[in-house]
């Protein structure tokens, strides 16, 4: 695939052409990649056979990018919002002038919920149609089918969902949080307030939640000096909840901690409430419920309930408002917007800094010029990118209204450092 | 052949032996106390109204049904504690009600599958098609007035060429006891008195069930008469004495 | 587990897992009393089922958004109407599939399996296209949301209440229609004998349509009740189809009384060991104690014993 | 007397124009198909035709025996899996893995706090045994549901309802267990066979040729136990299965044999899909994929053993093109084919080219097949245990 340049025939006459130019231009790239030029000044157009030295489908005025996410299937719902942000994140910065003087081409690609199609359509975004970056993945299970693909082919993937961590890439930008990020700040929160001394942890039986849980359940006995008084797991779909909640009812802990996903979730927290348990007495702790899911569960049902993410709607501040005003112009005034969205949200723009700073849409110096990278117009707040390809970001926590949003209850002083392998914690 | 005084040790003198014989569905008592015998070379037919559980004791010879007690004696052995296949290694055919053969398959296959060789799953792998295998089809073929048609589809038969097929699928097993339900319902006259003919060829050498309706089939072919009526044997003997008892007279034939 | 509790605290939980059993015990059974006519007295094996129960939740989402926007006053009532139009909806889809499609397979059952899958993919987008591919939720009369308490500890949820009084109700009427009425009777026949039912007089076709539109109406009427406890998206009704076939098979697919005795069996085993256990491993218990069961007893727990 | 020699009595297994159809399959496969397409689009065609191999045994188990199974996934999954182990075993060299706290394991049991290789990992690290344990495993597997189930006479619908519940059970199972199993992200991240490395195109060029070539022997396979007297028993069996009973035989054996076959072939089809796609996971095993590789061999034509084979390269490859273009369109597309091939065309591809294009071509080859497919009415009728059937 990187032989398209050694064989200068191949090449448009264009292309020919500026491949001379640019010997005389040496400096240009160089420049570039000082960091001297932040993105609103980048006045001149680099040619293209400086940016791109590896084949990239990038051209004079545009660069491909890819969107790989399940439209049908299963999965379709949770990652429609993905696509969303990611398409109005493109739009905004080529309406902003692109990048490196390109304009961003998507092509979109549908996982169709099913892990062998992601890895066979990662294959085929990187290979036939060689787009320099891809934005896509929702579940782990679709990450790892296309982790050996994006290495093996070297293409730079950004992922945008909360994820259990003990991963690490050249080839990702994870920009949801790992797991200790979004778990250790909610339970020291509930922990301090709430005095919990006593949790009942309950998820959907897959490796995020079990991973989740291992994580809480080592914090909550080895630092808050808590105690974990039940550890449930239920199949994925399982519908049925009156016996655990009868076994919540009887060891009465003061926080439920919840990792229940998909359409289990919904019959949880209906079954929870018709059982008389109130969520604004129960403390009840999750981190799988974001504003997207209380569509299905109703938001009479969740009311009260805290939420543990990086992002809400509801966050108070400008960047925010634009970019809920904006997603809600372009996509209509009724999606909800949900952690995982905005995640998705930043991979475009993070992707166009990081371009702009390496001066180069090379993989290989995407990933290097990665550290580092600030992106302070983030509708969650100022993230920064971490040597191991996650983000430096803040936790929240978040009360659940009746309307389906939430109320900031709480928000970590600091960015939290990504640790996907975390010592003590394993 | 004296079946009035019957003891234990005689029991080795018959083919069949069938003792104390019960079944019952729900409480439903559709074979009762049933006890008879069928001797060497013997053509027994049973014959009773509907409902008297005629095709019952057949199911119940050739394991389709298990009884609920009695016993069933083939050569010594016990067919009640056997399976279906076993009791035909065994020695028992049996032929259906309703032509039972293979529709999708030829004549020719129809045979061959009946064919007491290569039962087991690597014997019918590794069977081979030979001299002996297609002779014999072709000699059971011509008994069946069949040798036509051999590579017919068995669907595209009559209803008594099936009839005849199914006999000749049973007779290419060369069994001891030969059990037939009602072989020439639904045919034609001239079909019937070639079945009548057929069966005449292969009763020797074994002994027959058979049950039929049609008395004057029954007449021809009968050594002996066992007449059942709800489940019990109302009558058994010679045709001219079952048709001469008065309890037959009463249930079956005064009808 | 039990010593750090006292003497009341132990009967309360006694009582109240009782309680989950039943009410998971009347969820078992709702959803598997359509299929029960449908399977067990047609023989058909209808893999859209959970779709059906879907297609009716969404009867009841709709109703109770009409009720909230146009008559807000009345919307305390407004379940009883959505289950009424579930059932009159999901019966005229399935008496309409059951002409389209169902009647030309009912020699070949196993080929109704596959039809139905297709069916049910069908469905499935077609929900997906019209109602969007995400979960709606249904909001529910206030009445029916929380639980009466009994004692300090017990609490009886209403909802709860309310799926086991609909589940008895609608139990009751399948028995008296199918072993009192005379159009129970003519439904036994056709299955017992479609030729000669048809001789004496009995419309076959029409029997046949009715009563697959009977089983596919109860199944809406069914999910229009999970409204209360499950979730309502394009994809809902598979997380049901597994259970409801095992609780129809295991029941003896011709017994009603089998099928209610099998959703006792099963859903008391599962709601005990849910208990004792974790939700996976109480779950891959039942369903492989039920599948060797149905291997150790093919015929299911209740069957009448028939002449081969 | 001379004996007319039937037809059907031929010595070799196959029949002219039984070897010509293999041919213009392997053509199609070893040359047309690498020559007309693009190392990208055959590695597709790789793919598919690892779920051939379960069609194909859906073909002997369902179309000529009858028996319906909706838990075929398992049986690949199972394949799958062994397959898997080996290689991840492979992947798991103590250098690959030395920043686990546990080098030398796969690294979804470190992350699960297992310190040590589970036993019935360990002979997974000798490549006879996997393939070995390719096909034994699944076919002991089968054999202890068709022995508990054929010995009873479940069939019909409760086989079917029951392998079904299996591929649930066997689902939530790994899914639940992921230190052992890697859950519900599989076993993934697989690199090198031998030290081969099996992700680089040409290997997977290699593995394609690999899977072909197994692929056309388990056809040849198939062909011969189809035209063993064993064939023309499933035949019998699913027409008249009492009749075969009391023609002596133990008709369970037989059940038994040919769904061991099927599930075998299937496990042969799960291992190569592990080595061509390079992960295993729970998403092959469920109910929904098992049913969806029924519906191959339904669209193939449930009785040809060919038809098996295109009825699965044509869904995948209408599944992979509409739900490129039109990805709303494709579950209605998907479920129209099931209604399809069950009220419009029962026999499938096989049947229409039975039909309508083989009595032209016929006066070509010299003579029309003569009973390749059942007429429509083939399909087998279900024999419950429990089917109530009035006797006398």
């Amino acid at each position: 695939m990187s032989s398209e340049n050694d064989n200068p025939s191949k090449l448009s006459s264009t292309r020919r052409k500026l491949l001379m130019g640019m010997a005389a231009l040496p400096a240009v790239p160089m420049l570039a990649s000082s960091g001297l030029f932040s993105s609103p000044a980048y006045a001149q157009t680099p040619a293209t056979s400086a940016v791109n030295t590896t084949g990239l489908a990038v051209t004079d005025t545009e660069v491909t990018v890819g969107i790989l996410h399940s439209v049908t299937g299963t999965m379709a719902i949770s990652e429609t919002g993905s696509v969303q942000a990611e398409k109005l994140a493109i739009e905004q910065i080529n309406a902003m002038g692109g990048v490196l003087g390109r304009k961003i081409k998507y092509i979109q690609e549908d996982g169709a919920s099913d892990w062998p199609t992601f890895a066979e359509k990662a294959k085929k975004l990187l290979v036939n149609d060689k787009v320099a970056a891809v934005m896509g993945c929702w579940t782990s299970a679709s990450r790892k089918a296309v982790l050996p693909v994006f290495e093996q082919y070297n293409g730079m993937l950004y992922y945008p969902t909360f994820y259990e961590g003990l991963e690490q890439s050249k080839n990702v930008i994870y920009t949801g949080q790992e797991a200790t990020q979004q778990i250790l700040a909610g339970l020291d929160w509930v922990n301090k307030t709430k005095s919990a001394k006593s949790f009942y942890l309950i998820g959907s039986d897959y490796i995020w939640p079990r991973t989740s849980m291992k994580i809480a359940r080592k914090h909550i006995e080895a630092h808050l000096g808590g105690k974990v008084s039940g550890e449930e797991y239920f199949p994925l779909g399982h519908t049925q909840f009156n016996s655990v909640i009868n076994k919540i009812k009887l060891t009465k802990p003061d926080v439920i901690y919840a990792a229940v996903v998909g359409g289990s979730n919904v019959a949880f927290y209906k079954q929870l409430k018709a059982a008389g348990i109130d969520l604004n007495k129960q403390t009840l702790l999750t981190i799988s419920v974001t504003e997207d899911e209380i569509d299905g569960i109703g938001g009479e049902n969740f009311a009260g309930a805290y939420s543990c993410m990086k992002y809400f709607q509801s966050l108070d501040n400008p960047n925010n408002k634009d970019f809920v005003a904006a997603f809600k112009k372009m996509w209509g005034e009724k999606t909800v917007i949900g952690d995982v969205t905005q995640a998705a949200y930043l991979g475009p723009w993070l992707w166009k800094l990081t371009v702009e700073k390496a001066g180069s849409f090379d993989v290989d110096k995407i990933a290097e010029a990665s550290a580092g990278i600030e992106f302070p117009k983030a509708p969650e707040g100022y993230v920064k990118i971490h040597p191991n390809h996650h983000l430096w970001s803040k936790t929240r926590v978040g009360q659940a209204q009746l309307d389906g949003q939430f109320k900031v209850v709480f928000e970590t002083p600091e960015l939290i450092e990504p640790d996907p392998f975390p010592k003590g914690y394993q | 052949m004296n079946t009035q005084l019957i003891t234990d040790t005689m029991n080795k003198d018959f083919v069949l032996a069938v003792e104390g014989l019960t079944v019952s569905f729900d409480g439903f008592k559709a074979v009762n106390d049933l006890s008879f015998y069928v001797d060497e070379n013997e053509i027994r037919v049973i014959i009773g109204p509907n409902g008297a559980g005629k095709t019952t004791v057949l199911d119940l010879i050739c394991g389709r049904t298990k009884a609920t007690t009695g016993s069933i004696r083939f050569k010594e052995r016990e067919l009640t504690r056997m399976k279906e296949h076993e009791i035909v290694r065994a020695g028992v055919g049996r032929k259906f009600q309703n032509p039972s053969i293979y529709e999708d398959l030829t004549v020719f296959e129809n045979l061959e599958i009946s064919y007491p060789k290569g039962r087991t799953v690597v014997g019918a792998l590794t069977f081979r098609r030979d001299t002996a295998v297609k002779e014999r089809v072709q000699e059971i073929a011509e008994t069946i007035f069949l040798a036509d048609q051999l590579d017919q589809r068995a669907e595209y038969l009559s209803h008594g060429q099936k009839q005849w097929l199914e006999i000749g699928m049973l007779l290419i097993q060369d069994p001891e006891l030969l059990m037939l339900d009602e072989p020439v319902a639904g045919m034609s006259v001239s079909e019937r008195k070639k079945t009548a003919e057929l069966l005449n060829t292969i009763i020797k050498n074994r002994s027959v069930i058979v049950i039929e309706h049609d008395m004057k089939f029954v007449e021809d072919i009968a050594h002996k008469v066992t007449v059942l009526h709800q489940g019990k044997i109302l009558s058994e003997g010679s045709m001219a004495k079952v048709q001469a008892d008065p309890k037959v007279i009463e249930v079956y034939l005064g009808h | 587990m039990f010593s750090e509790y006292s003497l009341t605290e132990l009967s309360s939980i006694f009582l109240m897992q009782g309680f989950a059993g039943l009410i998971l015990f009347s969820v078992f059974l709702l959803m598997a009393l359509g299929l029960a006519i449908i399977f067990g007295q047609m023989g058909v094996i209808n893999m859209a089922h959970g779709e059906f129960m879907i297609l009716g939740a969404y009867v009841t989402y709709f109703t109770s958004q009409f009720f909230l926007n146009f008559i807000p006053g009345l919307f305390g009532i407004y379940f009883f109407i959505a289950m009424i139009l579930a059932f009159f909806v999901t019966g005229a889809l399935g008496m309409a599939v059951e002409w389209l499609m169902i009647r030309r397979l009912y020699k070949r059952p196993l080929d109704t399996l596959l039809a139905t899958w297709g069916l049910s993919l069908i469905l499935q987008q077609l929900y997906r296209t019209v109602f969007g591919p995400r979960e709606v939720g249904v909001e529910l009369p206030s009445w029916m949301m929380g639980s009466l308490p009994v004692t300090e500890v017990v609490e009886v949820q209403i909802n709860g209440l309310f799926v086991m009084g609909l589940t008895i109700a609608i139990t009751v009427a399948v028995a008296v229609l199918m072993y009192k009425s005379s159009w129970g009777k003519q439904v036994r026949a056709v299955v017992q004998n479609r030729v000669m039912a048809g001789a004496v007089g009995i419309n076959t076709e029409k029997v046949d349509r009715y009563t697959f539109g009977l089983g596919c109406g109860i199944a809406g009427v069914a999910g229009s009740a999970f409204t209360m406890i499950g979730s309502t998206g394009p994809t809902s009704g598979q997380l049901y189809i597994v259970d409801t076939f095992l609780v129809v098979v295991f029941g003896g697919a011709q017994s009603l009384l089998g099928t209610i005795a099998s959703a006792f069996t099963i859903s008391q085993a599962q709601s005990t060991m849910e208990f004792f256990l974790s939700g996976s491993m109480a779950k891959v218990l039942t369903l492989l104690g039920v599948v060797i069961i149905l291997m150790l007893r093919p015929q299911g727990l209740f069957v009448i014993k028939v002449r081969r | 007397m001379t004996i007319p020699a039937p037809k059907s009595a031929r010595t070799f297994f196959l029949r002219p124009q039984d070897m010509i159809g293999i041919a213009l399959l392997a053509l199609l496969l070893l040359v047309v198909l690498p020559l007309a397409l693009d190392n990208f689009r055959l590695q597709f065609v790789g793919k598919y035709l690892t779920y051939a191999f379960v069609a194909l045994g859906l073909v002997l188990c369902w179309g000529y025996a009858g028996i319906l199974s909706l838990g075929q996934g398992v049986f690949f999954g199972l394949g799958g899996y062994c397959m898997a182990m080996y290689l991840k075993l492979e992947a798991s060299s103590p250098e690959n893995t030395k920043i686990q706290s546990t080098p030398g394991i796969p690294d979804f049991m470190d992350w699960n706090q297992i310190t040590s290789l589970p036993w019935f990992w360990e002979p997974f690290r000798s490549f006879g045994f996997t393939t070995l344990a390719v096909i034994v495993v699944p076919a002991i597997f089968a054999f202890i549901v068709g022995f508990a189930m054929f010995k009873r006479r479940v069939g019909g619908v409760y086989f079917a309802i029951i392998t079904q519940a299996l591929a649930a059970i066997l689902t939530i199972l790994i899914i639940g267990q992921q230190g052992y199993t890697g859950g519900i992200n599989g076993i993934t991240d697989l690199r090198s066979l031998h030290g081969w490395d099996i992700r680089t195109d040409s290997a997977k060029t290699i593995l394609y040729f690999i899977c072909v070539g197994l692929l056309l022997a388990c056809i040849l396979l198939a062909y011969f136990v189809k035209s063993s007297k064993l064939g023309r028993i499933l035949v019998a069996m699913r027409d008249k299965e009492d009749r075969v009973r009391f023609s002596g035989y133990d008709v369970s054996s037989f059940k038994i044999f040919v769904f061991c076959l099927a599930a075998s072939l299937s496990a042969i089809g799960g291992a190569m899909f592990t080595l061509q796609v390079g992960f295993m996971s729970p998403s092959f095993v469920g109910i929904v994929p098992s049913i969806e590789m029924v519906i191959y061999t339904a669209v193939g034509g449930r009785l040809s053993i060919l038809g098996a084979i295109y009825g699965t390269l044509l869904v995948n490859w209408a599944k992979t093109s509409f739900s490129e273009s039109f990805p709303e369109l494709w579950l209605f597309g998907l479920g129209g084919l099931f209604i399809a091939v069950v009220l419009i065309f029962p026999n499938g591809i096989a049947g229409l080219w039975q039909s309508y294009v083989a009595p032209r071509l016929g006066p070509l080859f010299g003579g029309a097949p003569t009973r390749r497919a059942a007429p429509p009415s083939a399909s087998p009728p279900a024999s419950g245990p429990i089917a109530p059937a009035a006797a006398e």
